[in-house]
C-alpha cells in the first residue's frame, strides 16, 4: 500500500470495501483467538470439576490484591486505548500518540506486576517442573492448577507482548503522519486486538485468583 | 496361501458376538443396497445419456423438494435405527452382570499381567471357564493399552491412573487372540496374548491346583491390616473413618455438598488421595497411600472390600 | 505443432521473471503454484512412507525395518499425508487459484496475509523434515499422552512446532477466504448464483479458522509438558489422558471434513461440466457443505467410545455422528440425479468424478459401521478404520484433486493434457486403489489392529494383496506427475473456455491476467446455466472500464 | 456498513467507571459465601457482564454491522460447543445405571 493514505489496496473497489474487509478479516482472527484460550479453559474447567479442593487449597496461594490491581490497570489500558482509536477517527494525531503512550505504559505495568508474582511462586517452589513443593495431601491437583496458571498467564504474557510491540509501531507511523480521519484502520485493529487479550485476562482473574476464597 | 489361513470372517466365541454380527450384517446390507444403487445409476445414466454431439442442450432440471426430502427422510431413518440398534448393544456390553468372576488385569509396556481372585497370576495369558461371565478389571502402570479379543468382539482402552471395566461370556472353549489395541510405543505389537477358554471342571482344577499365594481377598485383607486401615475402618460407622461394609454400589454423600455412587475409582482414589473426596461427617486425617501400595496391593484391598458384605463380614461371594 | 506455441500475451505466468518475482509474489495465482508445488512434494515424502510400510507388511514378521523404524514410519506417513498434503491440497492449490476468479475479484482480500500462509507451511514443513531427518517421532498423528508428553524419547517437540506453524497457515487462508467472499464478489455474483465450488470453500474456512485453533493449544500444551515439566496431563498428577483426546480430536474430526468439503466442492462443478446440465437441487447440496462444517464439529466423541469415555458421551456422539452421515448422502443422490437426462462426456476430470462418487459412497457408508456403537467397539482402532478412511482420504479427496487438477490445467497453464494417458492413470488409480484397501475392510473386521508391526500369520494373504495393490495405485499417481509435466512443454495451447464449461474463471483468458479480468464482469446468469449455453454468463459495462 | 462511528467520551468514561466497579465487587464477593457452587457462577456472570460491555462499547460492535454480529458470536458459540459436549463426559463418567439392564 502506497504511502498517501487515502489510495486503497489494488484489489478493493474503494476504501469502504477495504475498511470492512480489515474489519471482518481482525473479527475473524479474535474468533480463532478465543478458540485458541478457549482450549485452555476447557483444561481449567475439566480439572477444576475433578479437582475442586485442590484448586481451591493452590488458588488460595496466589496474592489477591495483586491480581485485582492488574485487572484494574488492564481495564485502564482498554480505556486509553479506546481513547487512541477514537481520537484516531477524529484526526487528532498528538492525541492519539499519547494515548498510545499511556496504553503501553499501563501494559508494561501489568507485565511488570505479572513477573514479580511469577517471581513470588518462585521463591515459593510453586513452578510445576521445578522442585514443586506444596504443604497437604493436595499435592498433585495443586500441581495441575499451578501448570495451568503459569500455561494460561503466561500465554496471556506473550499476547501483551505483542500487543506491546505492535502499538510502539502504531506510534511510530503516527510520528509520521501515517493515519488520518479516513484512514485510521491499523489503529482500530490493534484497538481490537488489545481489548481481547483485556477480555482474555478479565476471564482468567476470577478462575485463577478468586477459587475458594470463601473458604477461608 | 488360500485354504485354512485365509479366514474371512472372525469366530464367534462369546455371547456377545452373535448380536454384533447381526448388526455388522444390517449395516452390510444397507451399504450394499446402496453403494449398488449409486454405482449403478452412475453406470447406466453415463451410458444412456451419453454426450451424442456437441450440440446437445440437456432439459433444464432444477431439482425437486420431494427428492430431496425422500433422500433425506429415508437415509435418516436407517441411521437412527443403526443409532438405536448400537446403543442397545454398547449398553449391553458396557455394563458387567453381578455375578461374573472378576479378574485383575494389570497393563505395562509390552505385557498383560492377569491376576485371578483365587489367587493365581499369569502373564499374557489368560485362563477362563466357558459359559461364566467374566469382569475384568483393567488399570494400566504407564501410558494407554487397550484389551482386545476380536473373536469375543470386545475392546476396552487400560488408562493410567483410573480403573476401566470389561466382560463377556465365552461360549466356546479354545484360544483365542489377545491384542493391544491402542498404540503404546515401540513393542505395542509384540503385547499380544492368548484367552485360553476351558470347560468349566477343567478350569476350576487349573485354578485351584498349585494357588501360588492365597486369594486376592487374603492378600487384601493381609494388607488392611498391615497398613492400618482396620484400626479406623471399623465394620461399624463408630470408627474414625467411615465403614466399608457393603460399600461397592452404595451412593456416599460428600463433604462439599455432592453425592457419588461408590465404584472401584472411587475406592482407588480414596485409597491414594484421600483428601480428593472426603465422606460427608469425617475429618480428612487420612494419610496419603500413593507411592506406598502398589497396583497390584490397591486391587487387592479392593476385592477385599468387596468381599465385606453386610453378613457380617462373611467370605466368598453370594 | 503450430498450435503448441501461444501468440505473445501478458499474463501471469509471464508477467515477470526471475526468483524474487515468485518468491515475493502476493498474486493468488503465483502462489496456487507455490502451494502446488510445495503439495506434490509433500505427497511423494508420504507416499514414500507408505511404500516402506506396505513392502514391510507382506510379511507377518518384521523383517525390513525394526519396531522402532515401523513406529516412526507410519507415525510419518500420517503427519506428512494429514497436515502437509490433504488438508493444504485443494483449498490451498485449487482454491487460491480459483476463488478470486469464481467471484469476479481481482486478487484475494488480504494479499500479503497469501504469500505469508505460504511461507508458514514451508516452515513448518521444515520443522518436520528436520525432526524426521534427527530420527523422526513415533507418537502416531493423533500424539496421545501420555506416550507423547512423557513415555516417548522421539523428537516429539520438533514435530509438534511444526505442526502448529503449518496450523497458521490454514487459519490465515481460511481467514483470507471468508472475507474474500464475504466482500469482493463481482456485481450480479449474489450469495445462490456462487458456484458450489466456492460455497465447499466456504464451508472448509469455517473449520479453518474454528478449528485449527484447537489441536494448535492442545500440542502446545503437550510441549510445554514435555519441555517444561507442566502436569497438564501428567497421569501421576491425577492428569486425565481423555482431556488430550477431546482437544485433539475436536479439531481433528472436523480436519476430515476440511479434506472431503473442497473435494466436493470440485465434484460439484465437474458433474454438471461433462453433463452439460445445471446441478440439481443446488440450494440443497450449497446449504449441504455448511451443515458438515457445523455438524462436523459436534461429532468427535466417536473417535472416544472404547476410550474409557463416559457411556453417555458415546451415546450422545454416536447419535450427532449419525447425523452428519445426512447431508453427505444428500450431496451424493444430487450429483447422481444431475446426470440424470444430461449429455455426459467420459473426459478424464468425469472419470476421477464418477471415479469419487463411487468410492465416497463406500467410505461414508463404512462410516455408519464405526459411528454405531455396537460394531465399533469391535473395529476401533483396527484396519476396518483405517480402510474406512483410505476411502474416504485416498479414494475421494486424491481423486477430486487430481480430477480438478485436470479440469483447470488449461486454464492455470494455457495447454491442454494427453487425454488417452489422463484417462488411464484414472483407470489404474481406481483398481489400485480398490485392491489396496478393501482387503483391508475384512482384516479390520478379522481383528488385525492398526499400527502392528508384526501379526499373526493367517492375516498374510490378504496383506499380500493390500501391497499388491497398493505397487499399482503408487504407479496410477506417478503418472499424472510424468504426462502434466510434459504437457507445459508440449500439449497443444487451450483457449479461453476448452470444455465450454460455466463459471467466470473461463470467461477470461487461459491462463489469466494478473489482475484476472480486464473489466470487472456483471454477472447476469444463475450458476451452472448450461441449458442456455450459448447466451453469454456476464456482461460488461463500457462506463466502469476505468478503475483505479 | 461500518462508518466510524464516533463515541462520546462520557460513554467510554461510564464503561471505564463500571468496569472497574466490576472487578472490585468481584473481588470483595469472592469472599462471601454464597453456598455450593454460587461462588463460581457468580464470579463467571461478573466476568460475562465486563466482557460484554468492552466487546459493545470500546470494540464498537454496538454499532457495527449485523455481518459483524455473526463473526463475534460464532466465535462464542463455538466455544460453547467445545464445553457442552466435552463436560458431559467427566460429569457423567459415574453414573451407574442399575445393572439389571439387560
Amino acid at each position: 500500500m502506497s504511502d498517501t493514505p487515502a489510495i486503497h489496496a489494488h484489489q478493493f473497489d474503494d476504501s469502504v470495501q477495504q475498511h470492512e474487509a480489515s474489519w471482518l478479516g481482525m473479527w475473524v482472527f479474535l474468533g480463532t483467538e478465543v478458540m485458541f484460550f478457549g482450549g485452555m479453559f476447557l483444561g481449567y474447567t475439566f480439572y477444576r470439576t475433578a479437582y475442586p479442593q485442590g484448586f481451591a487449597a493452590a488458588s488460595n496461594h496466589l496474592d489477591i490484591w495483586l491480581g485485582t490491581i492488574n485487572t484494574a490497570v488492564l481495564i485502564c489500558s482498554s480505556f486509553t486505548m479506546a481513547l487512541a482509536v477514537r481520537a484516531g477517527q477524529i484526526g487528532q494525531n498528538r492525541l492519539v500518540k499519547i494515548f498510545l503512550c499511556l496504553t503501553i505504559v499501563l501494559g508494561i505495568v501489568f507485565l511488570g506486576i505479572k513477573f514479580t508474582e511469577y517471581y513470588q511462586k518462585f521463591e515459593e517452589h510453586l513452578v510445576p517442573g521445578w522442585d514443586f513443593r506444596f504443604e497437604g495431601a493436595l499435592v498433585s491437583s495443586a500441581e495441575i492448577f499451578f501448570s495451568f496458571y503459569f500455561a494460561m498467564t503466561g500465554m496471556h504474557a506473550v499476547h501483551m507482548i505483542i500487543g506491546i510491540s505492535l502499538l510502539t509501531v502504531l506510534i511510530v507511523k503516527a510520528t509520521r503522519g501515517r493515519f488520518s480521519a479516513s484512514y485510521n484502520t491499523p489503529v482500530e485493529l490493534i484497538g481490537l486486538y488489545w481489548h481481547f487479550v483485556d477480555i482474555v485476562w478479565i476471564f482468567l482473574f476470577p478462575l485463577l485468583y478468586l477459587v475458594g476464597r470463601h473458604l477461608g | 496361501m488360500f485354504g485354512p489361513n485365509l479366514p474371512l470372517f472372525p469366530e464367534q466365541a462369546s455371547t456377545l458376538a452373535p448380536r454384533v454380527d447381526a448388526l455388522l450384517y444390517f449395516l452390510l446390507a444397507v451399504s450394499a443396497f446402496f453403494s449398488l444403487l449409486i454405482s449403478i445409476s452412475i453406470v447406466v445414466f453415463a451410458i444412456k445419456y451419453r454426450r451424442r454431439s456437441d450440440s446437445e442442450r440437456p432439459p433444464l432440471i432444477l431439482g425437486s423438494l420431494g427428492l430431496e426430502i425422500f433422500w433425506t427422510a429415508v437415509p435418516l431413518a436407517i441411521t437412527m435405527v443403526i443409532f438405536v440398534w448400537g446403543a442397545k448393544l454398547f449398553f449391553v456390553s458396557f455394563y458387567p452382570p453381578p455375578n461374573a468372576l472378576e479378574i485383575n488385569v494389570v497393563a505395562k509396556q509390552w505385557m498383560w499381567k492377569v491376576q485371578h481372585p483365587e489367587g493365581k497370576s499369569e502373564i499374557d495369558e489368560l485362563h477362563i471357564p466357558a459359559g461364566q461371565p467374566v469382569k475384568l478389571l483393567l488399570t494400566s502402570q504407564d501410558v494407554i493399552h487397550d484389551f482386545f479379543v476380536p473373536a469375543f468382539r470386545v475392546k476396552k482402552d487400560v488408562l493410567p491412573g483410573r480403573y476401566t471395566t470389561l466382560w463377556f461370556e465365552a461360549s466356546k472353549p479354545g484360544t483365542y487372540h489377545l491384542f493391544c489395541a491402542q498404540y503404546c510405543g515401540t513393542q505395542h505389537s509384540g503385547m499380544v496374548g492368548r484367552i485360553i477358554v476351558m470347560e468349566p471342571p477343567a478350569y476350576a482344577t487349573w485354578v485351584g491346583g498349585g494357588g501360588t499365594g492365597g486369594s486376592t481377598t487374603a492378600a487384601g485383607q493381609k494388607l488392611f491390616q498391615t497398613l492400618g486401615c482396620a484400626t479406623c475402618h471399623l465394620p461399624t460407622d463408630s470408627g474414625r473413618g467411615p465403614s466399608l461394609v457393603g460399600l461397592i454400589g452404595k451412593t456416599v454423600a460428600l463433604q462439599n455438598g455432592r453425592s457419588i455412587t461408590a465404584d472401584e475409582n472411587y475406592l482407588r482414589e480414596s485409597i491414594l488421595e484421600p483428601r480428593a473426596k472426603i465422606v460427608m461427617g469425617y475429618q480428612p486425617i487420612m494419610p496419603i497411600f500413593k507411592g506406598s501400595v502398589s497396583e497390584e496391593g490397591v486391587l487387592q484391598i479392593i476385592s477385599y472390600i468387596k468381599s465385606l458384605t453386610p453378613q457380617a463380614g462373611a467370605q466368598g461371594k453370594k | 505443432m503450430n498450435d503448441s506455441v501461444p501468440e505473445h500475451r501478458l499474463h501471469y505466468l509471464n508477467a515477470s521473471y526471475g526468483l524474487k518475482s515468485w518468491l515475493l509474489t502476493t498474486d493468488h495465482k503465483r502462489i496456487a503454484w507455490l502451494y502446488l508445488i510445495s503439495v506434490t512434494f509433500f505427497f511423494f515424502i508420504g507416499g514414500f512412507f507408505a511404500t516402506l510400510l506396505r513392502i514391510e507388511l507382506l510379511t507377518p514378521q518384521g523383517d525390513l525395518v525394526q519396531a522402532e523404524t515401523y513406529n516412526k514410519l507410519f507415525t510419518m506417513h500420517g503427519v506428512t499425508m494429514v497436515f502437509f498434503f490433504l488438508i493444504p491440497s485443494i483449498p490451498a492449490v485449487l482454491g487460491n487459484f480459483l476463488i478470486p476468479l469464481m467471484i469476479g475479484a481481482r486478487d484475494l482480500a488480504f494479499p500479503r496475509i497469501n504469500l505469508a500462509s505460504w511461507y508458514l507451511y514451508i516452515i513448518g514443513g521444515l520443522f518436520t523434515l528436520t525432526a524426521a531427518a534427527a530420527g523422526g517421532v513415533d507418537t502416531g498423528w493423533t500424539f496421545y499422552t501420555p506416550y507423547s508428553s512423557i513415555y516417548s524419547n522421539s523428537n516429539v517437540a520438533l514435530t509438534v512446532i511444526g505442526i502448529f506453524v503449518t496450523g497458521f497457515s490454514s487459519i490465515l487462508t481460511g481467514l483470507n477466504f471468508i472475507v474474500t467472499i464475504h466482500t469482493m464478489r463481482a456485481p450480479g455474483m449474489t450469495w445462490f448464483r456462487l458456484p458450489l465450488f466456492v460455497w465447499s470453500h466456504y464451508a472448509t474456512s469455517i473449520i479453518f479458522i474454528l478449528g485449527t485453533p484447537v489441536i494448535a493449544i492442545s500440542l502446545t500444551l503437550v510441549a510445554l509438558e514435555r519441555l517444561f515439566g507442566l502436569g497438564i496431563f501428567n497421569p501421576e498428577l491425577g492428569g486425565d489422558p481423555l482431556l488430550f483426546q477431546h482437544l485433539f480430536w475436536f479439531y481433528s474430526h472436523p480436519a476430515v471434513y476440511i479434506m472431503i468439503l473442497p473435494g466436493m466442492g470440485v465434484i460439484s462443478e465437474l458433474i454438471p461440466c461433462f453433463s452439460r446440465k445445471r446441478i440439481f437441487g443446488y440450494n440443497f447440496v450449497a446449504f449441504s457443505s455448511l451443515a458438515i462444517a457445523v455438524l462436523g464439529f459436534l461429532v468427535w466423541g466417536h473417535h472416544m467410545f472404547v476410550s474409557g469415555q463416559s457411556i453417555y458421551a458415546g451415546m450422545i456422539f454416536s447419535f450427532l455422528s449419525m447425523l452428519v452421515a445426512i447431508p453427505s448422502a444428500i450431496k451424493v443422490f444430487n450429483w447422481t440425479a444431475t446426470l440424470y437426462k444430461g449429455s455426459v462426456s467420459l473426459d478424464a476430470p468425469m472419470l476421477y468424478a464418477l471415479g469419487f462418487i463411487g468410492l465416497f459412497t463406500m467410505g461414508g457408508l463404512t462410516g455408519l459401521f464405526v459411528a454405531a456403537l455396537g460394531v465399533d467397539v469391535h473395529v476401533h482402532d483396527t484396519y476396518f478404520v483405517i480402510a474406512h478412511f483410505h476411502y474416504i482420504m485416498v479414494g475421494s479427496a486424491v481423486m477430486a484433486y487430481l480430477g480438478g487438477i485436470h479440469f483447470w490445467w488449461p486454464k492455470m497453464t494455457g495447454r491442454r493434457y494427453p487425454e488417452v494417458l489422463a484417462r488411464l492413470a484414472a483407470l489404474i488409480i481406481f483398481l489400485g486403489f480398490n485392491l489396496t484397501f478393501f482387503p483391508q475392510f475384512i482384516l479390520g473386521y478379522l481383528g488385525m489392529p492398526r499400527r502392528y508391526h508384526v501379526y499373526p500369520p493367517e492375516f498374510q494373504a490378504l496383506n499380500v494383496l493390500s501391497s499388491a495393490g497398493a505397487s499399482i495405485l503408487a504407479v496410477g499417481y506417478v503418472l499424472p506427475l510424468i504426462y502434466l509435466i510434459w504437457s507445459l512443454r508440449y500439449s497443444p495451447v487451450a483457449g479461453m473456455n476448452p470444455w465450454k464449461a460455466r463459471g467466470l474463471e473461463w470467461q477470461t483468458p487461459s491462463p489469466p491476467p494478473t489482475d484476472n479480468f480486464e473489466v470487472t464482469p456483471i454477472v447476469v446468469q444463475p450458476a451452472y446455466a448450461y441449458d442456455v449455453l450459448d447466451e453469454p454468463e456476464v456482461i460488461y459495462a463500457p462506463e466502469k472500464a476505468a478503475h483505479v | 456498513m461500518n462508518t466510524p462511528h464516533v463515541v462520546s467520551v462520557k460513554l467510554y468514561a461510564a464503561i471505564f467507571g463500571a468496569l472497574l466497579l466490576l472487578t472490585l465487587s468481584t473481588t470483595g464477593m469472592a469472599f462471601v459465601d454464597l453456598g455450593g457452587d454460587w461462588n463460581a457462577v457468580a464470579a463467571v456472570a461478573i466476568a460475562i457482564v465486563k466482557a460484554l460491555l468492552v466487546i459493545l462499547f470500546f470494540m464498537h460492535v454496538r454499532y457495527s454491522s449485523p455481518l459483524t454480529w455473526l463473526f463475534v458470536g460464532a466465535g462464542f458459540f463455538w466455544l460453547m460447543i467445545l464445553f457442552g459436549l466435552t463436560m458431559p463426559d467427566p460429569l457423567a463418567r459415574n453414573w451407574l445405571t442399575p445393572v439389571a439392564i439387560r
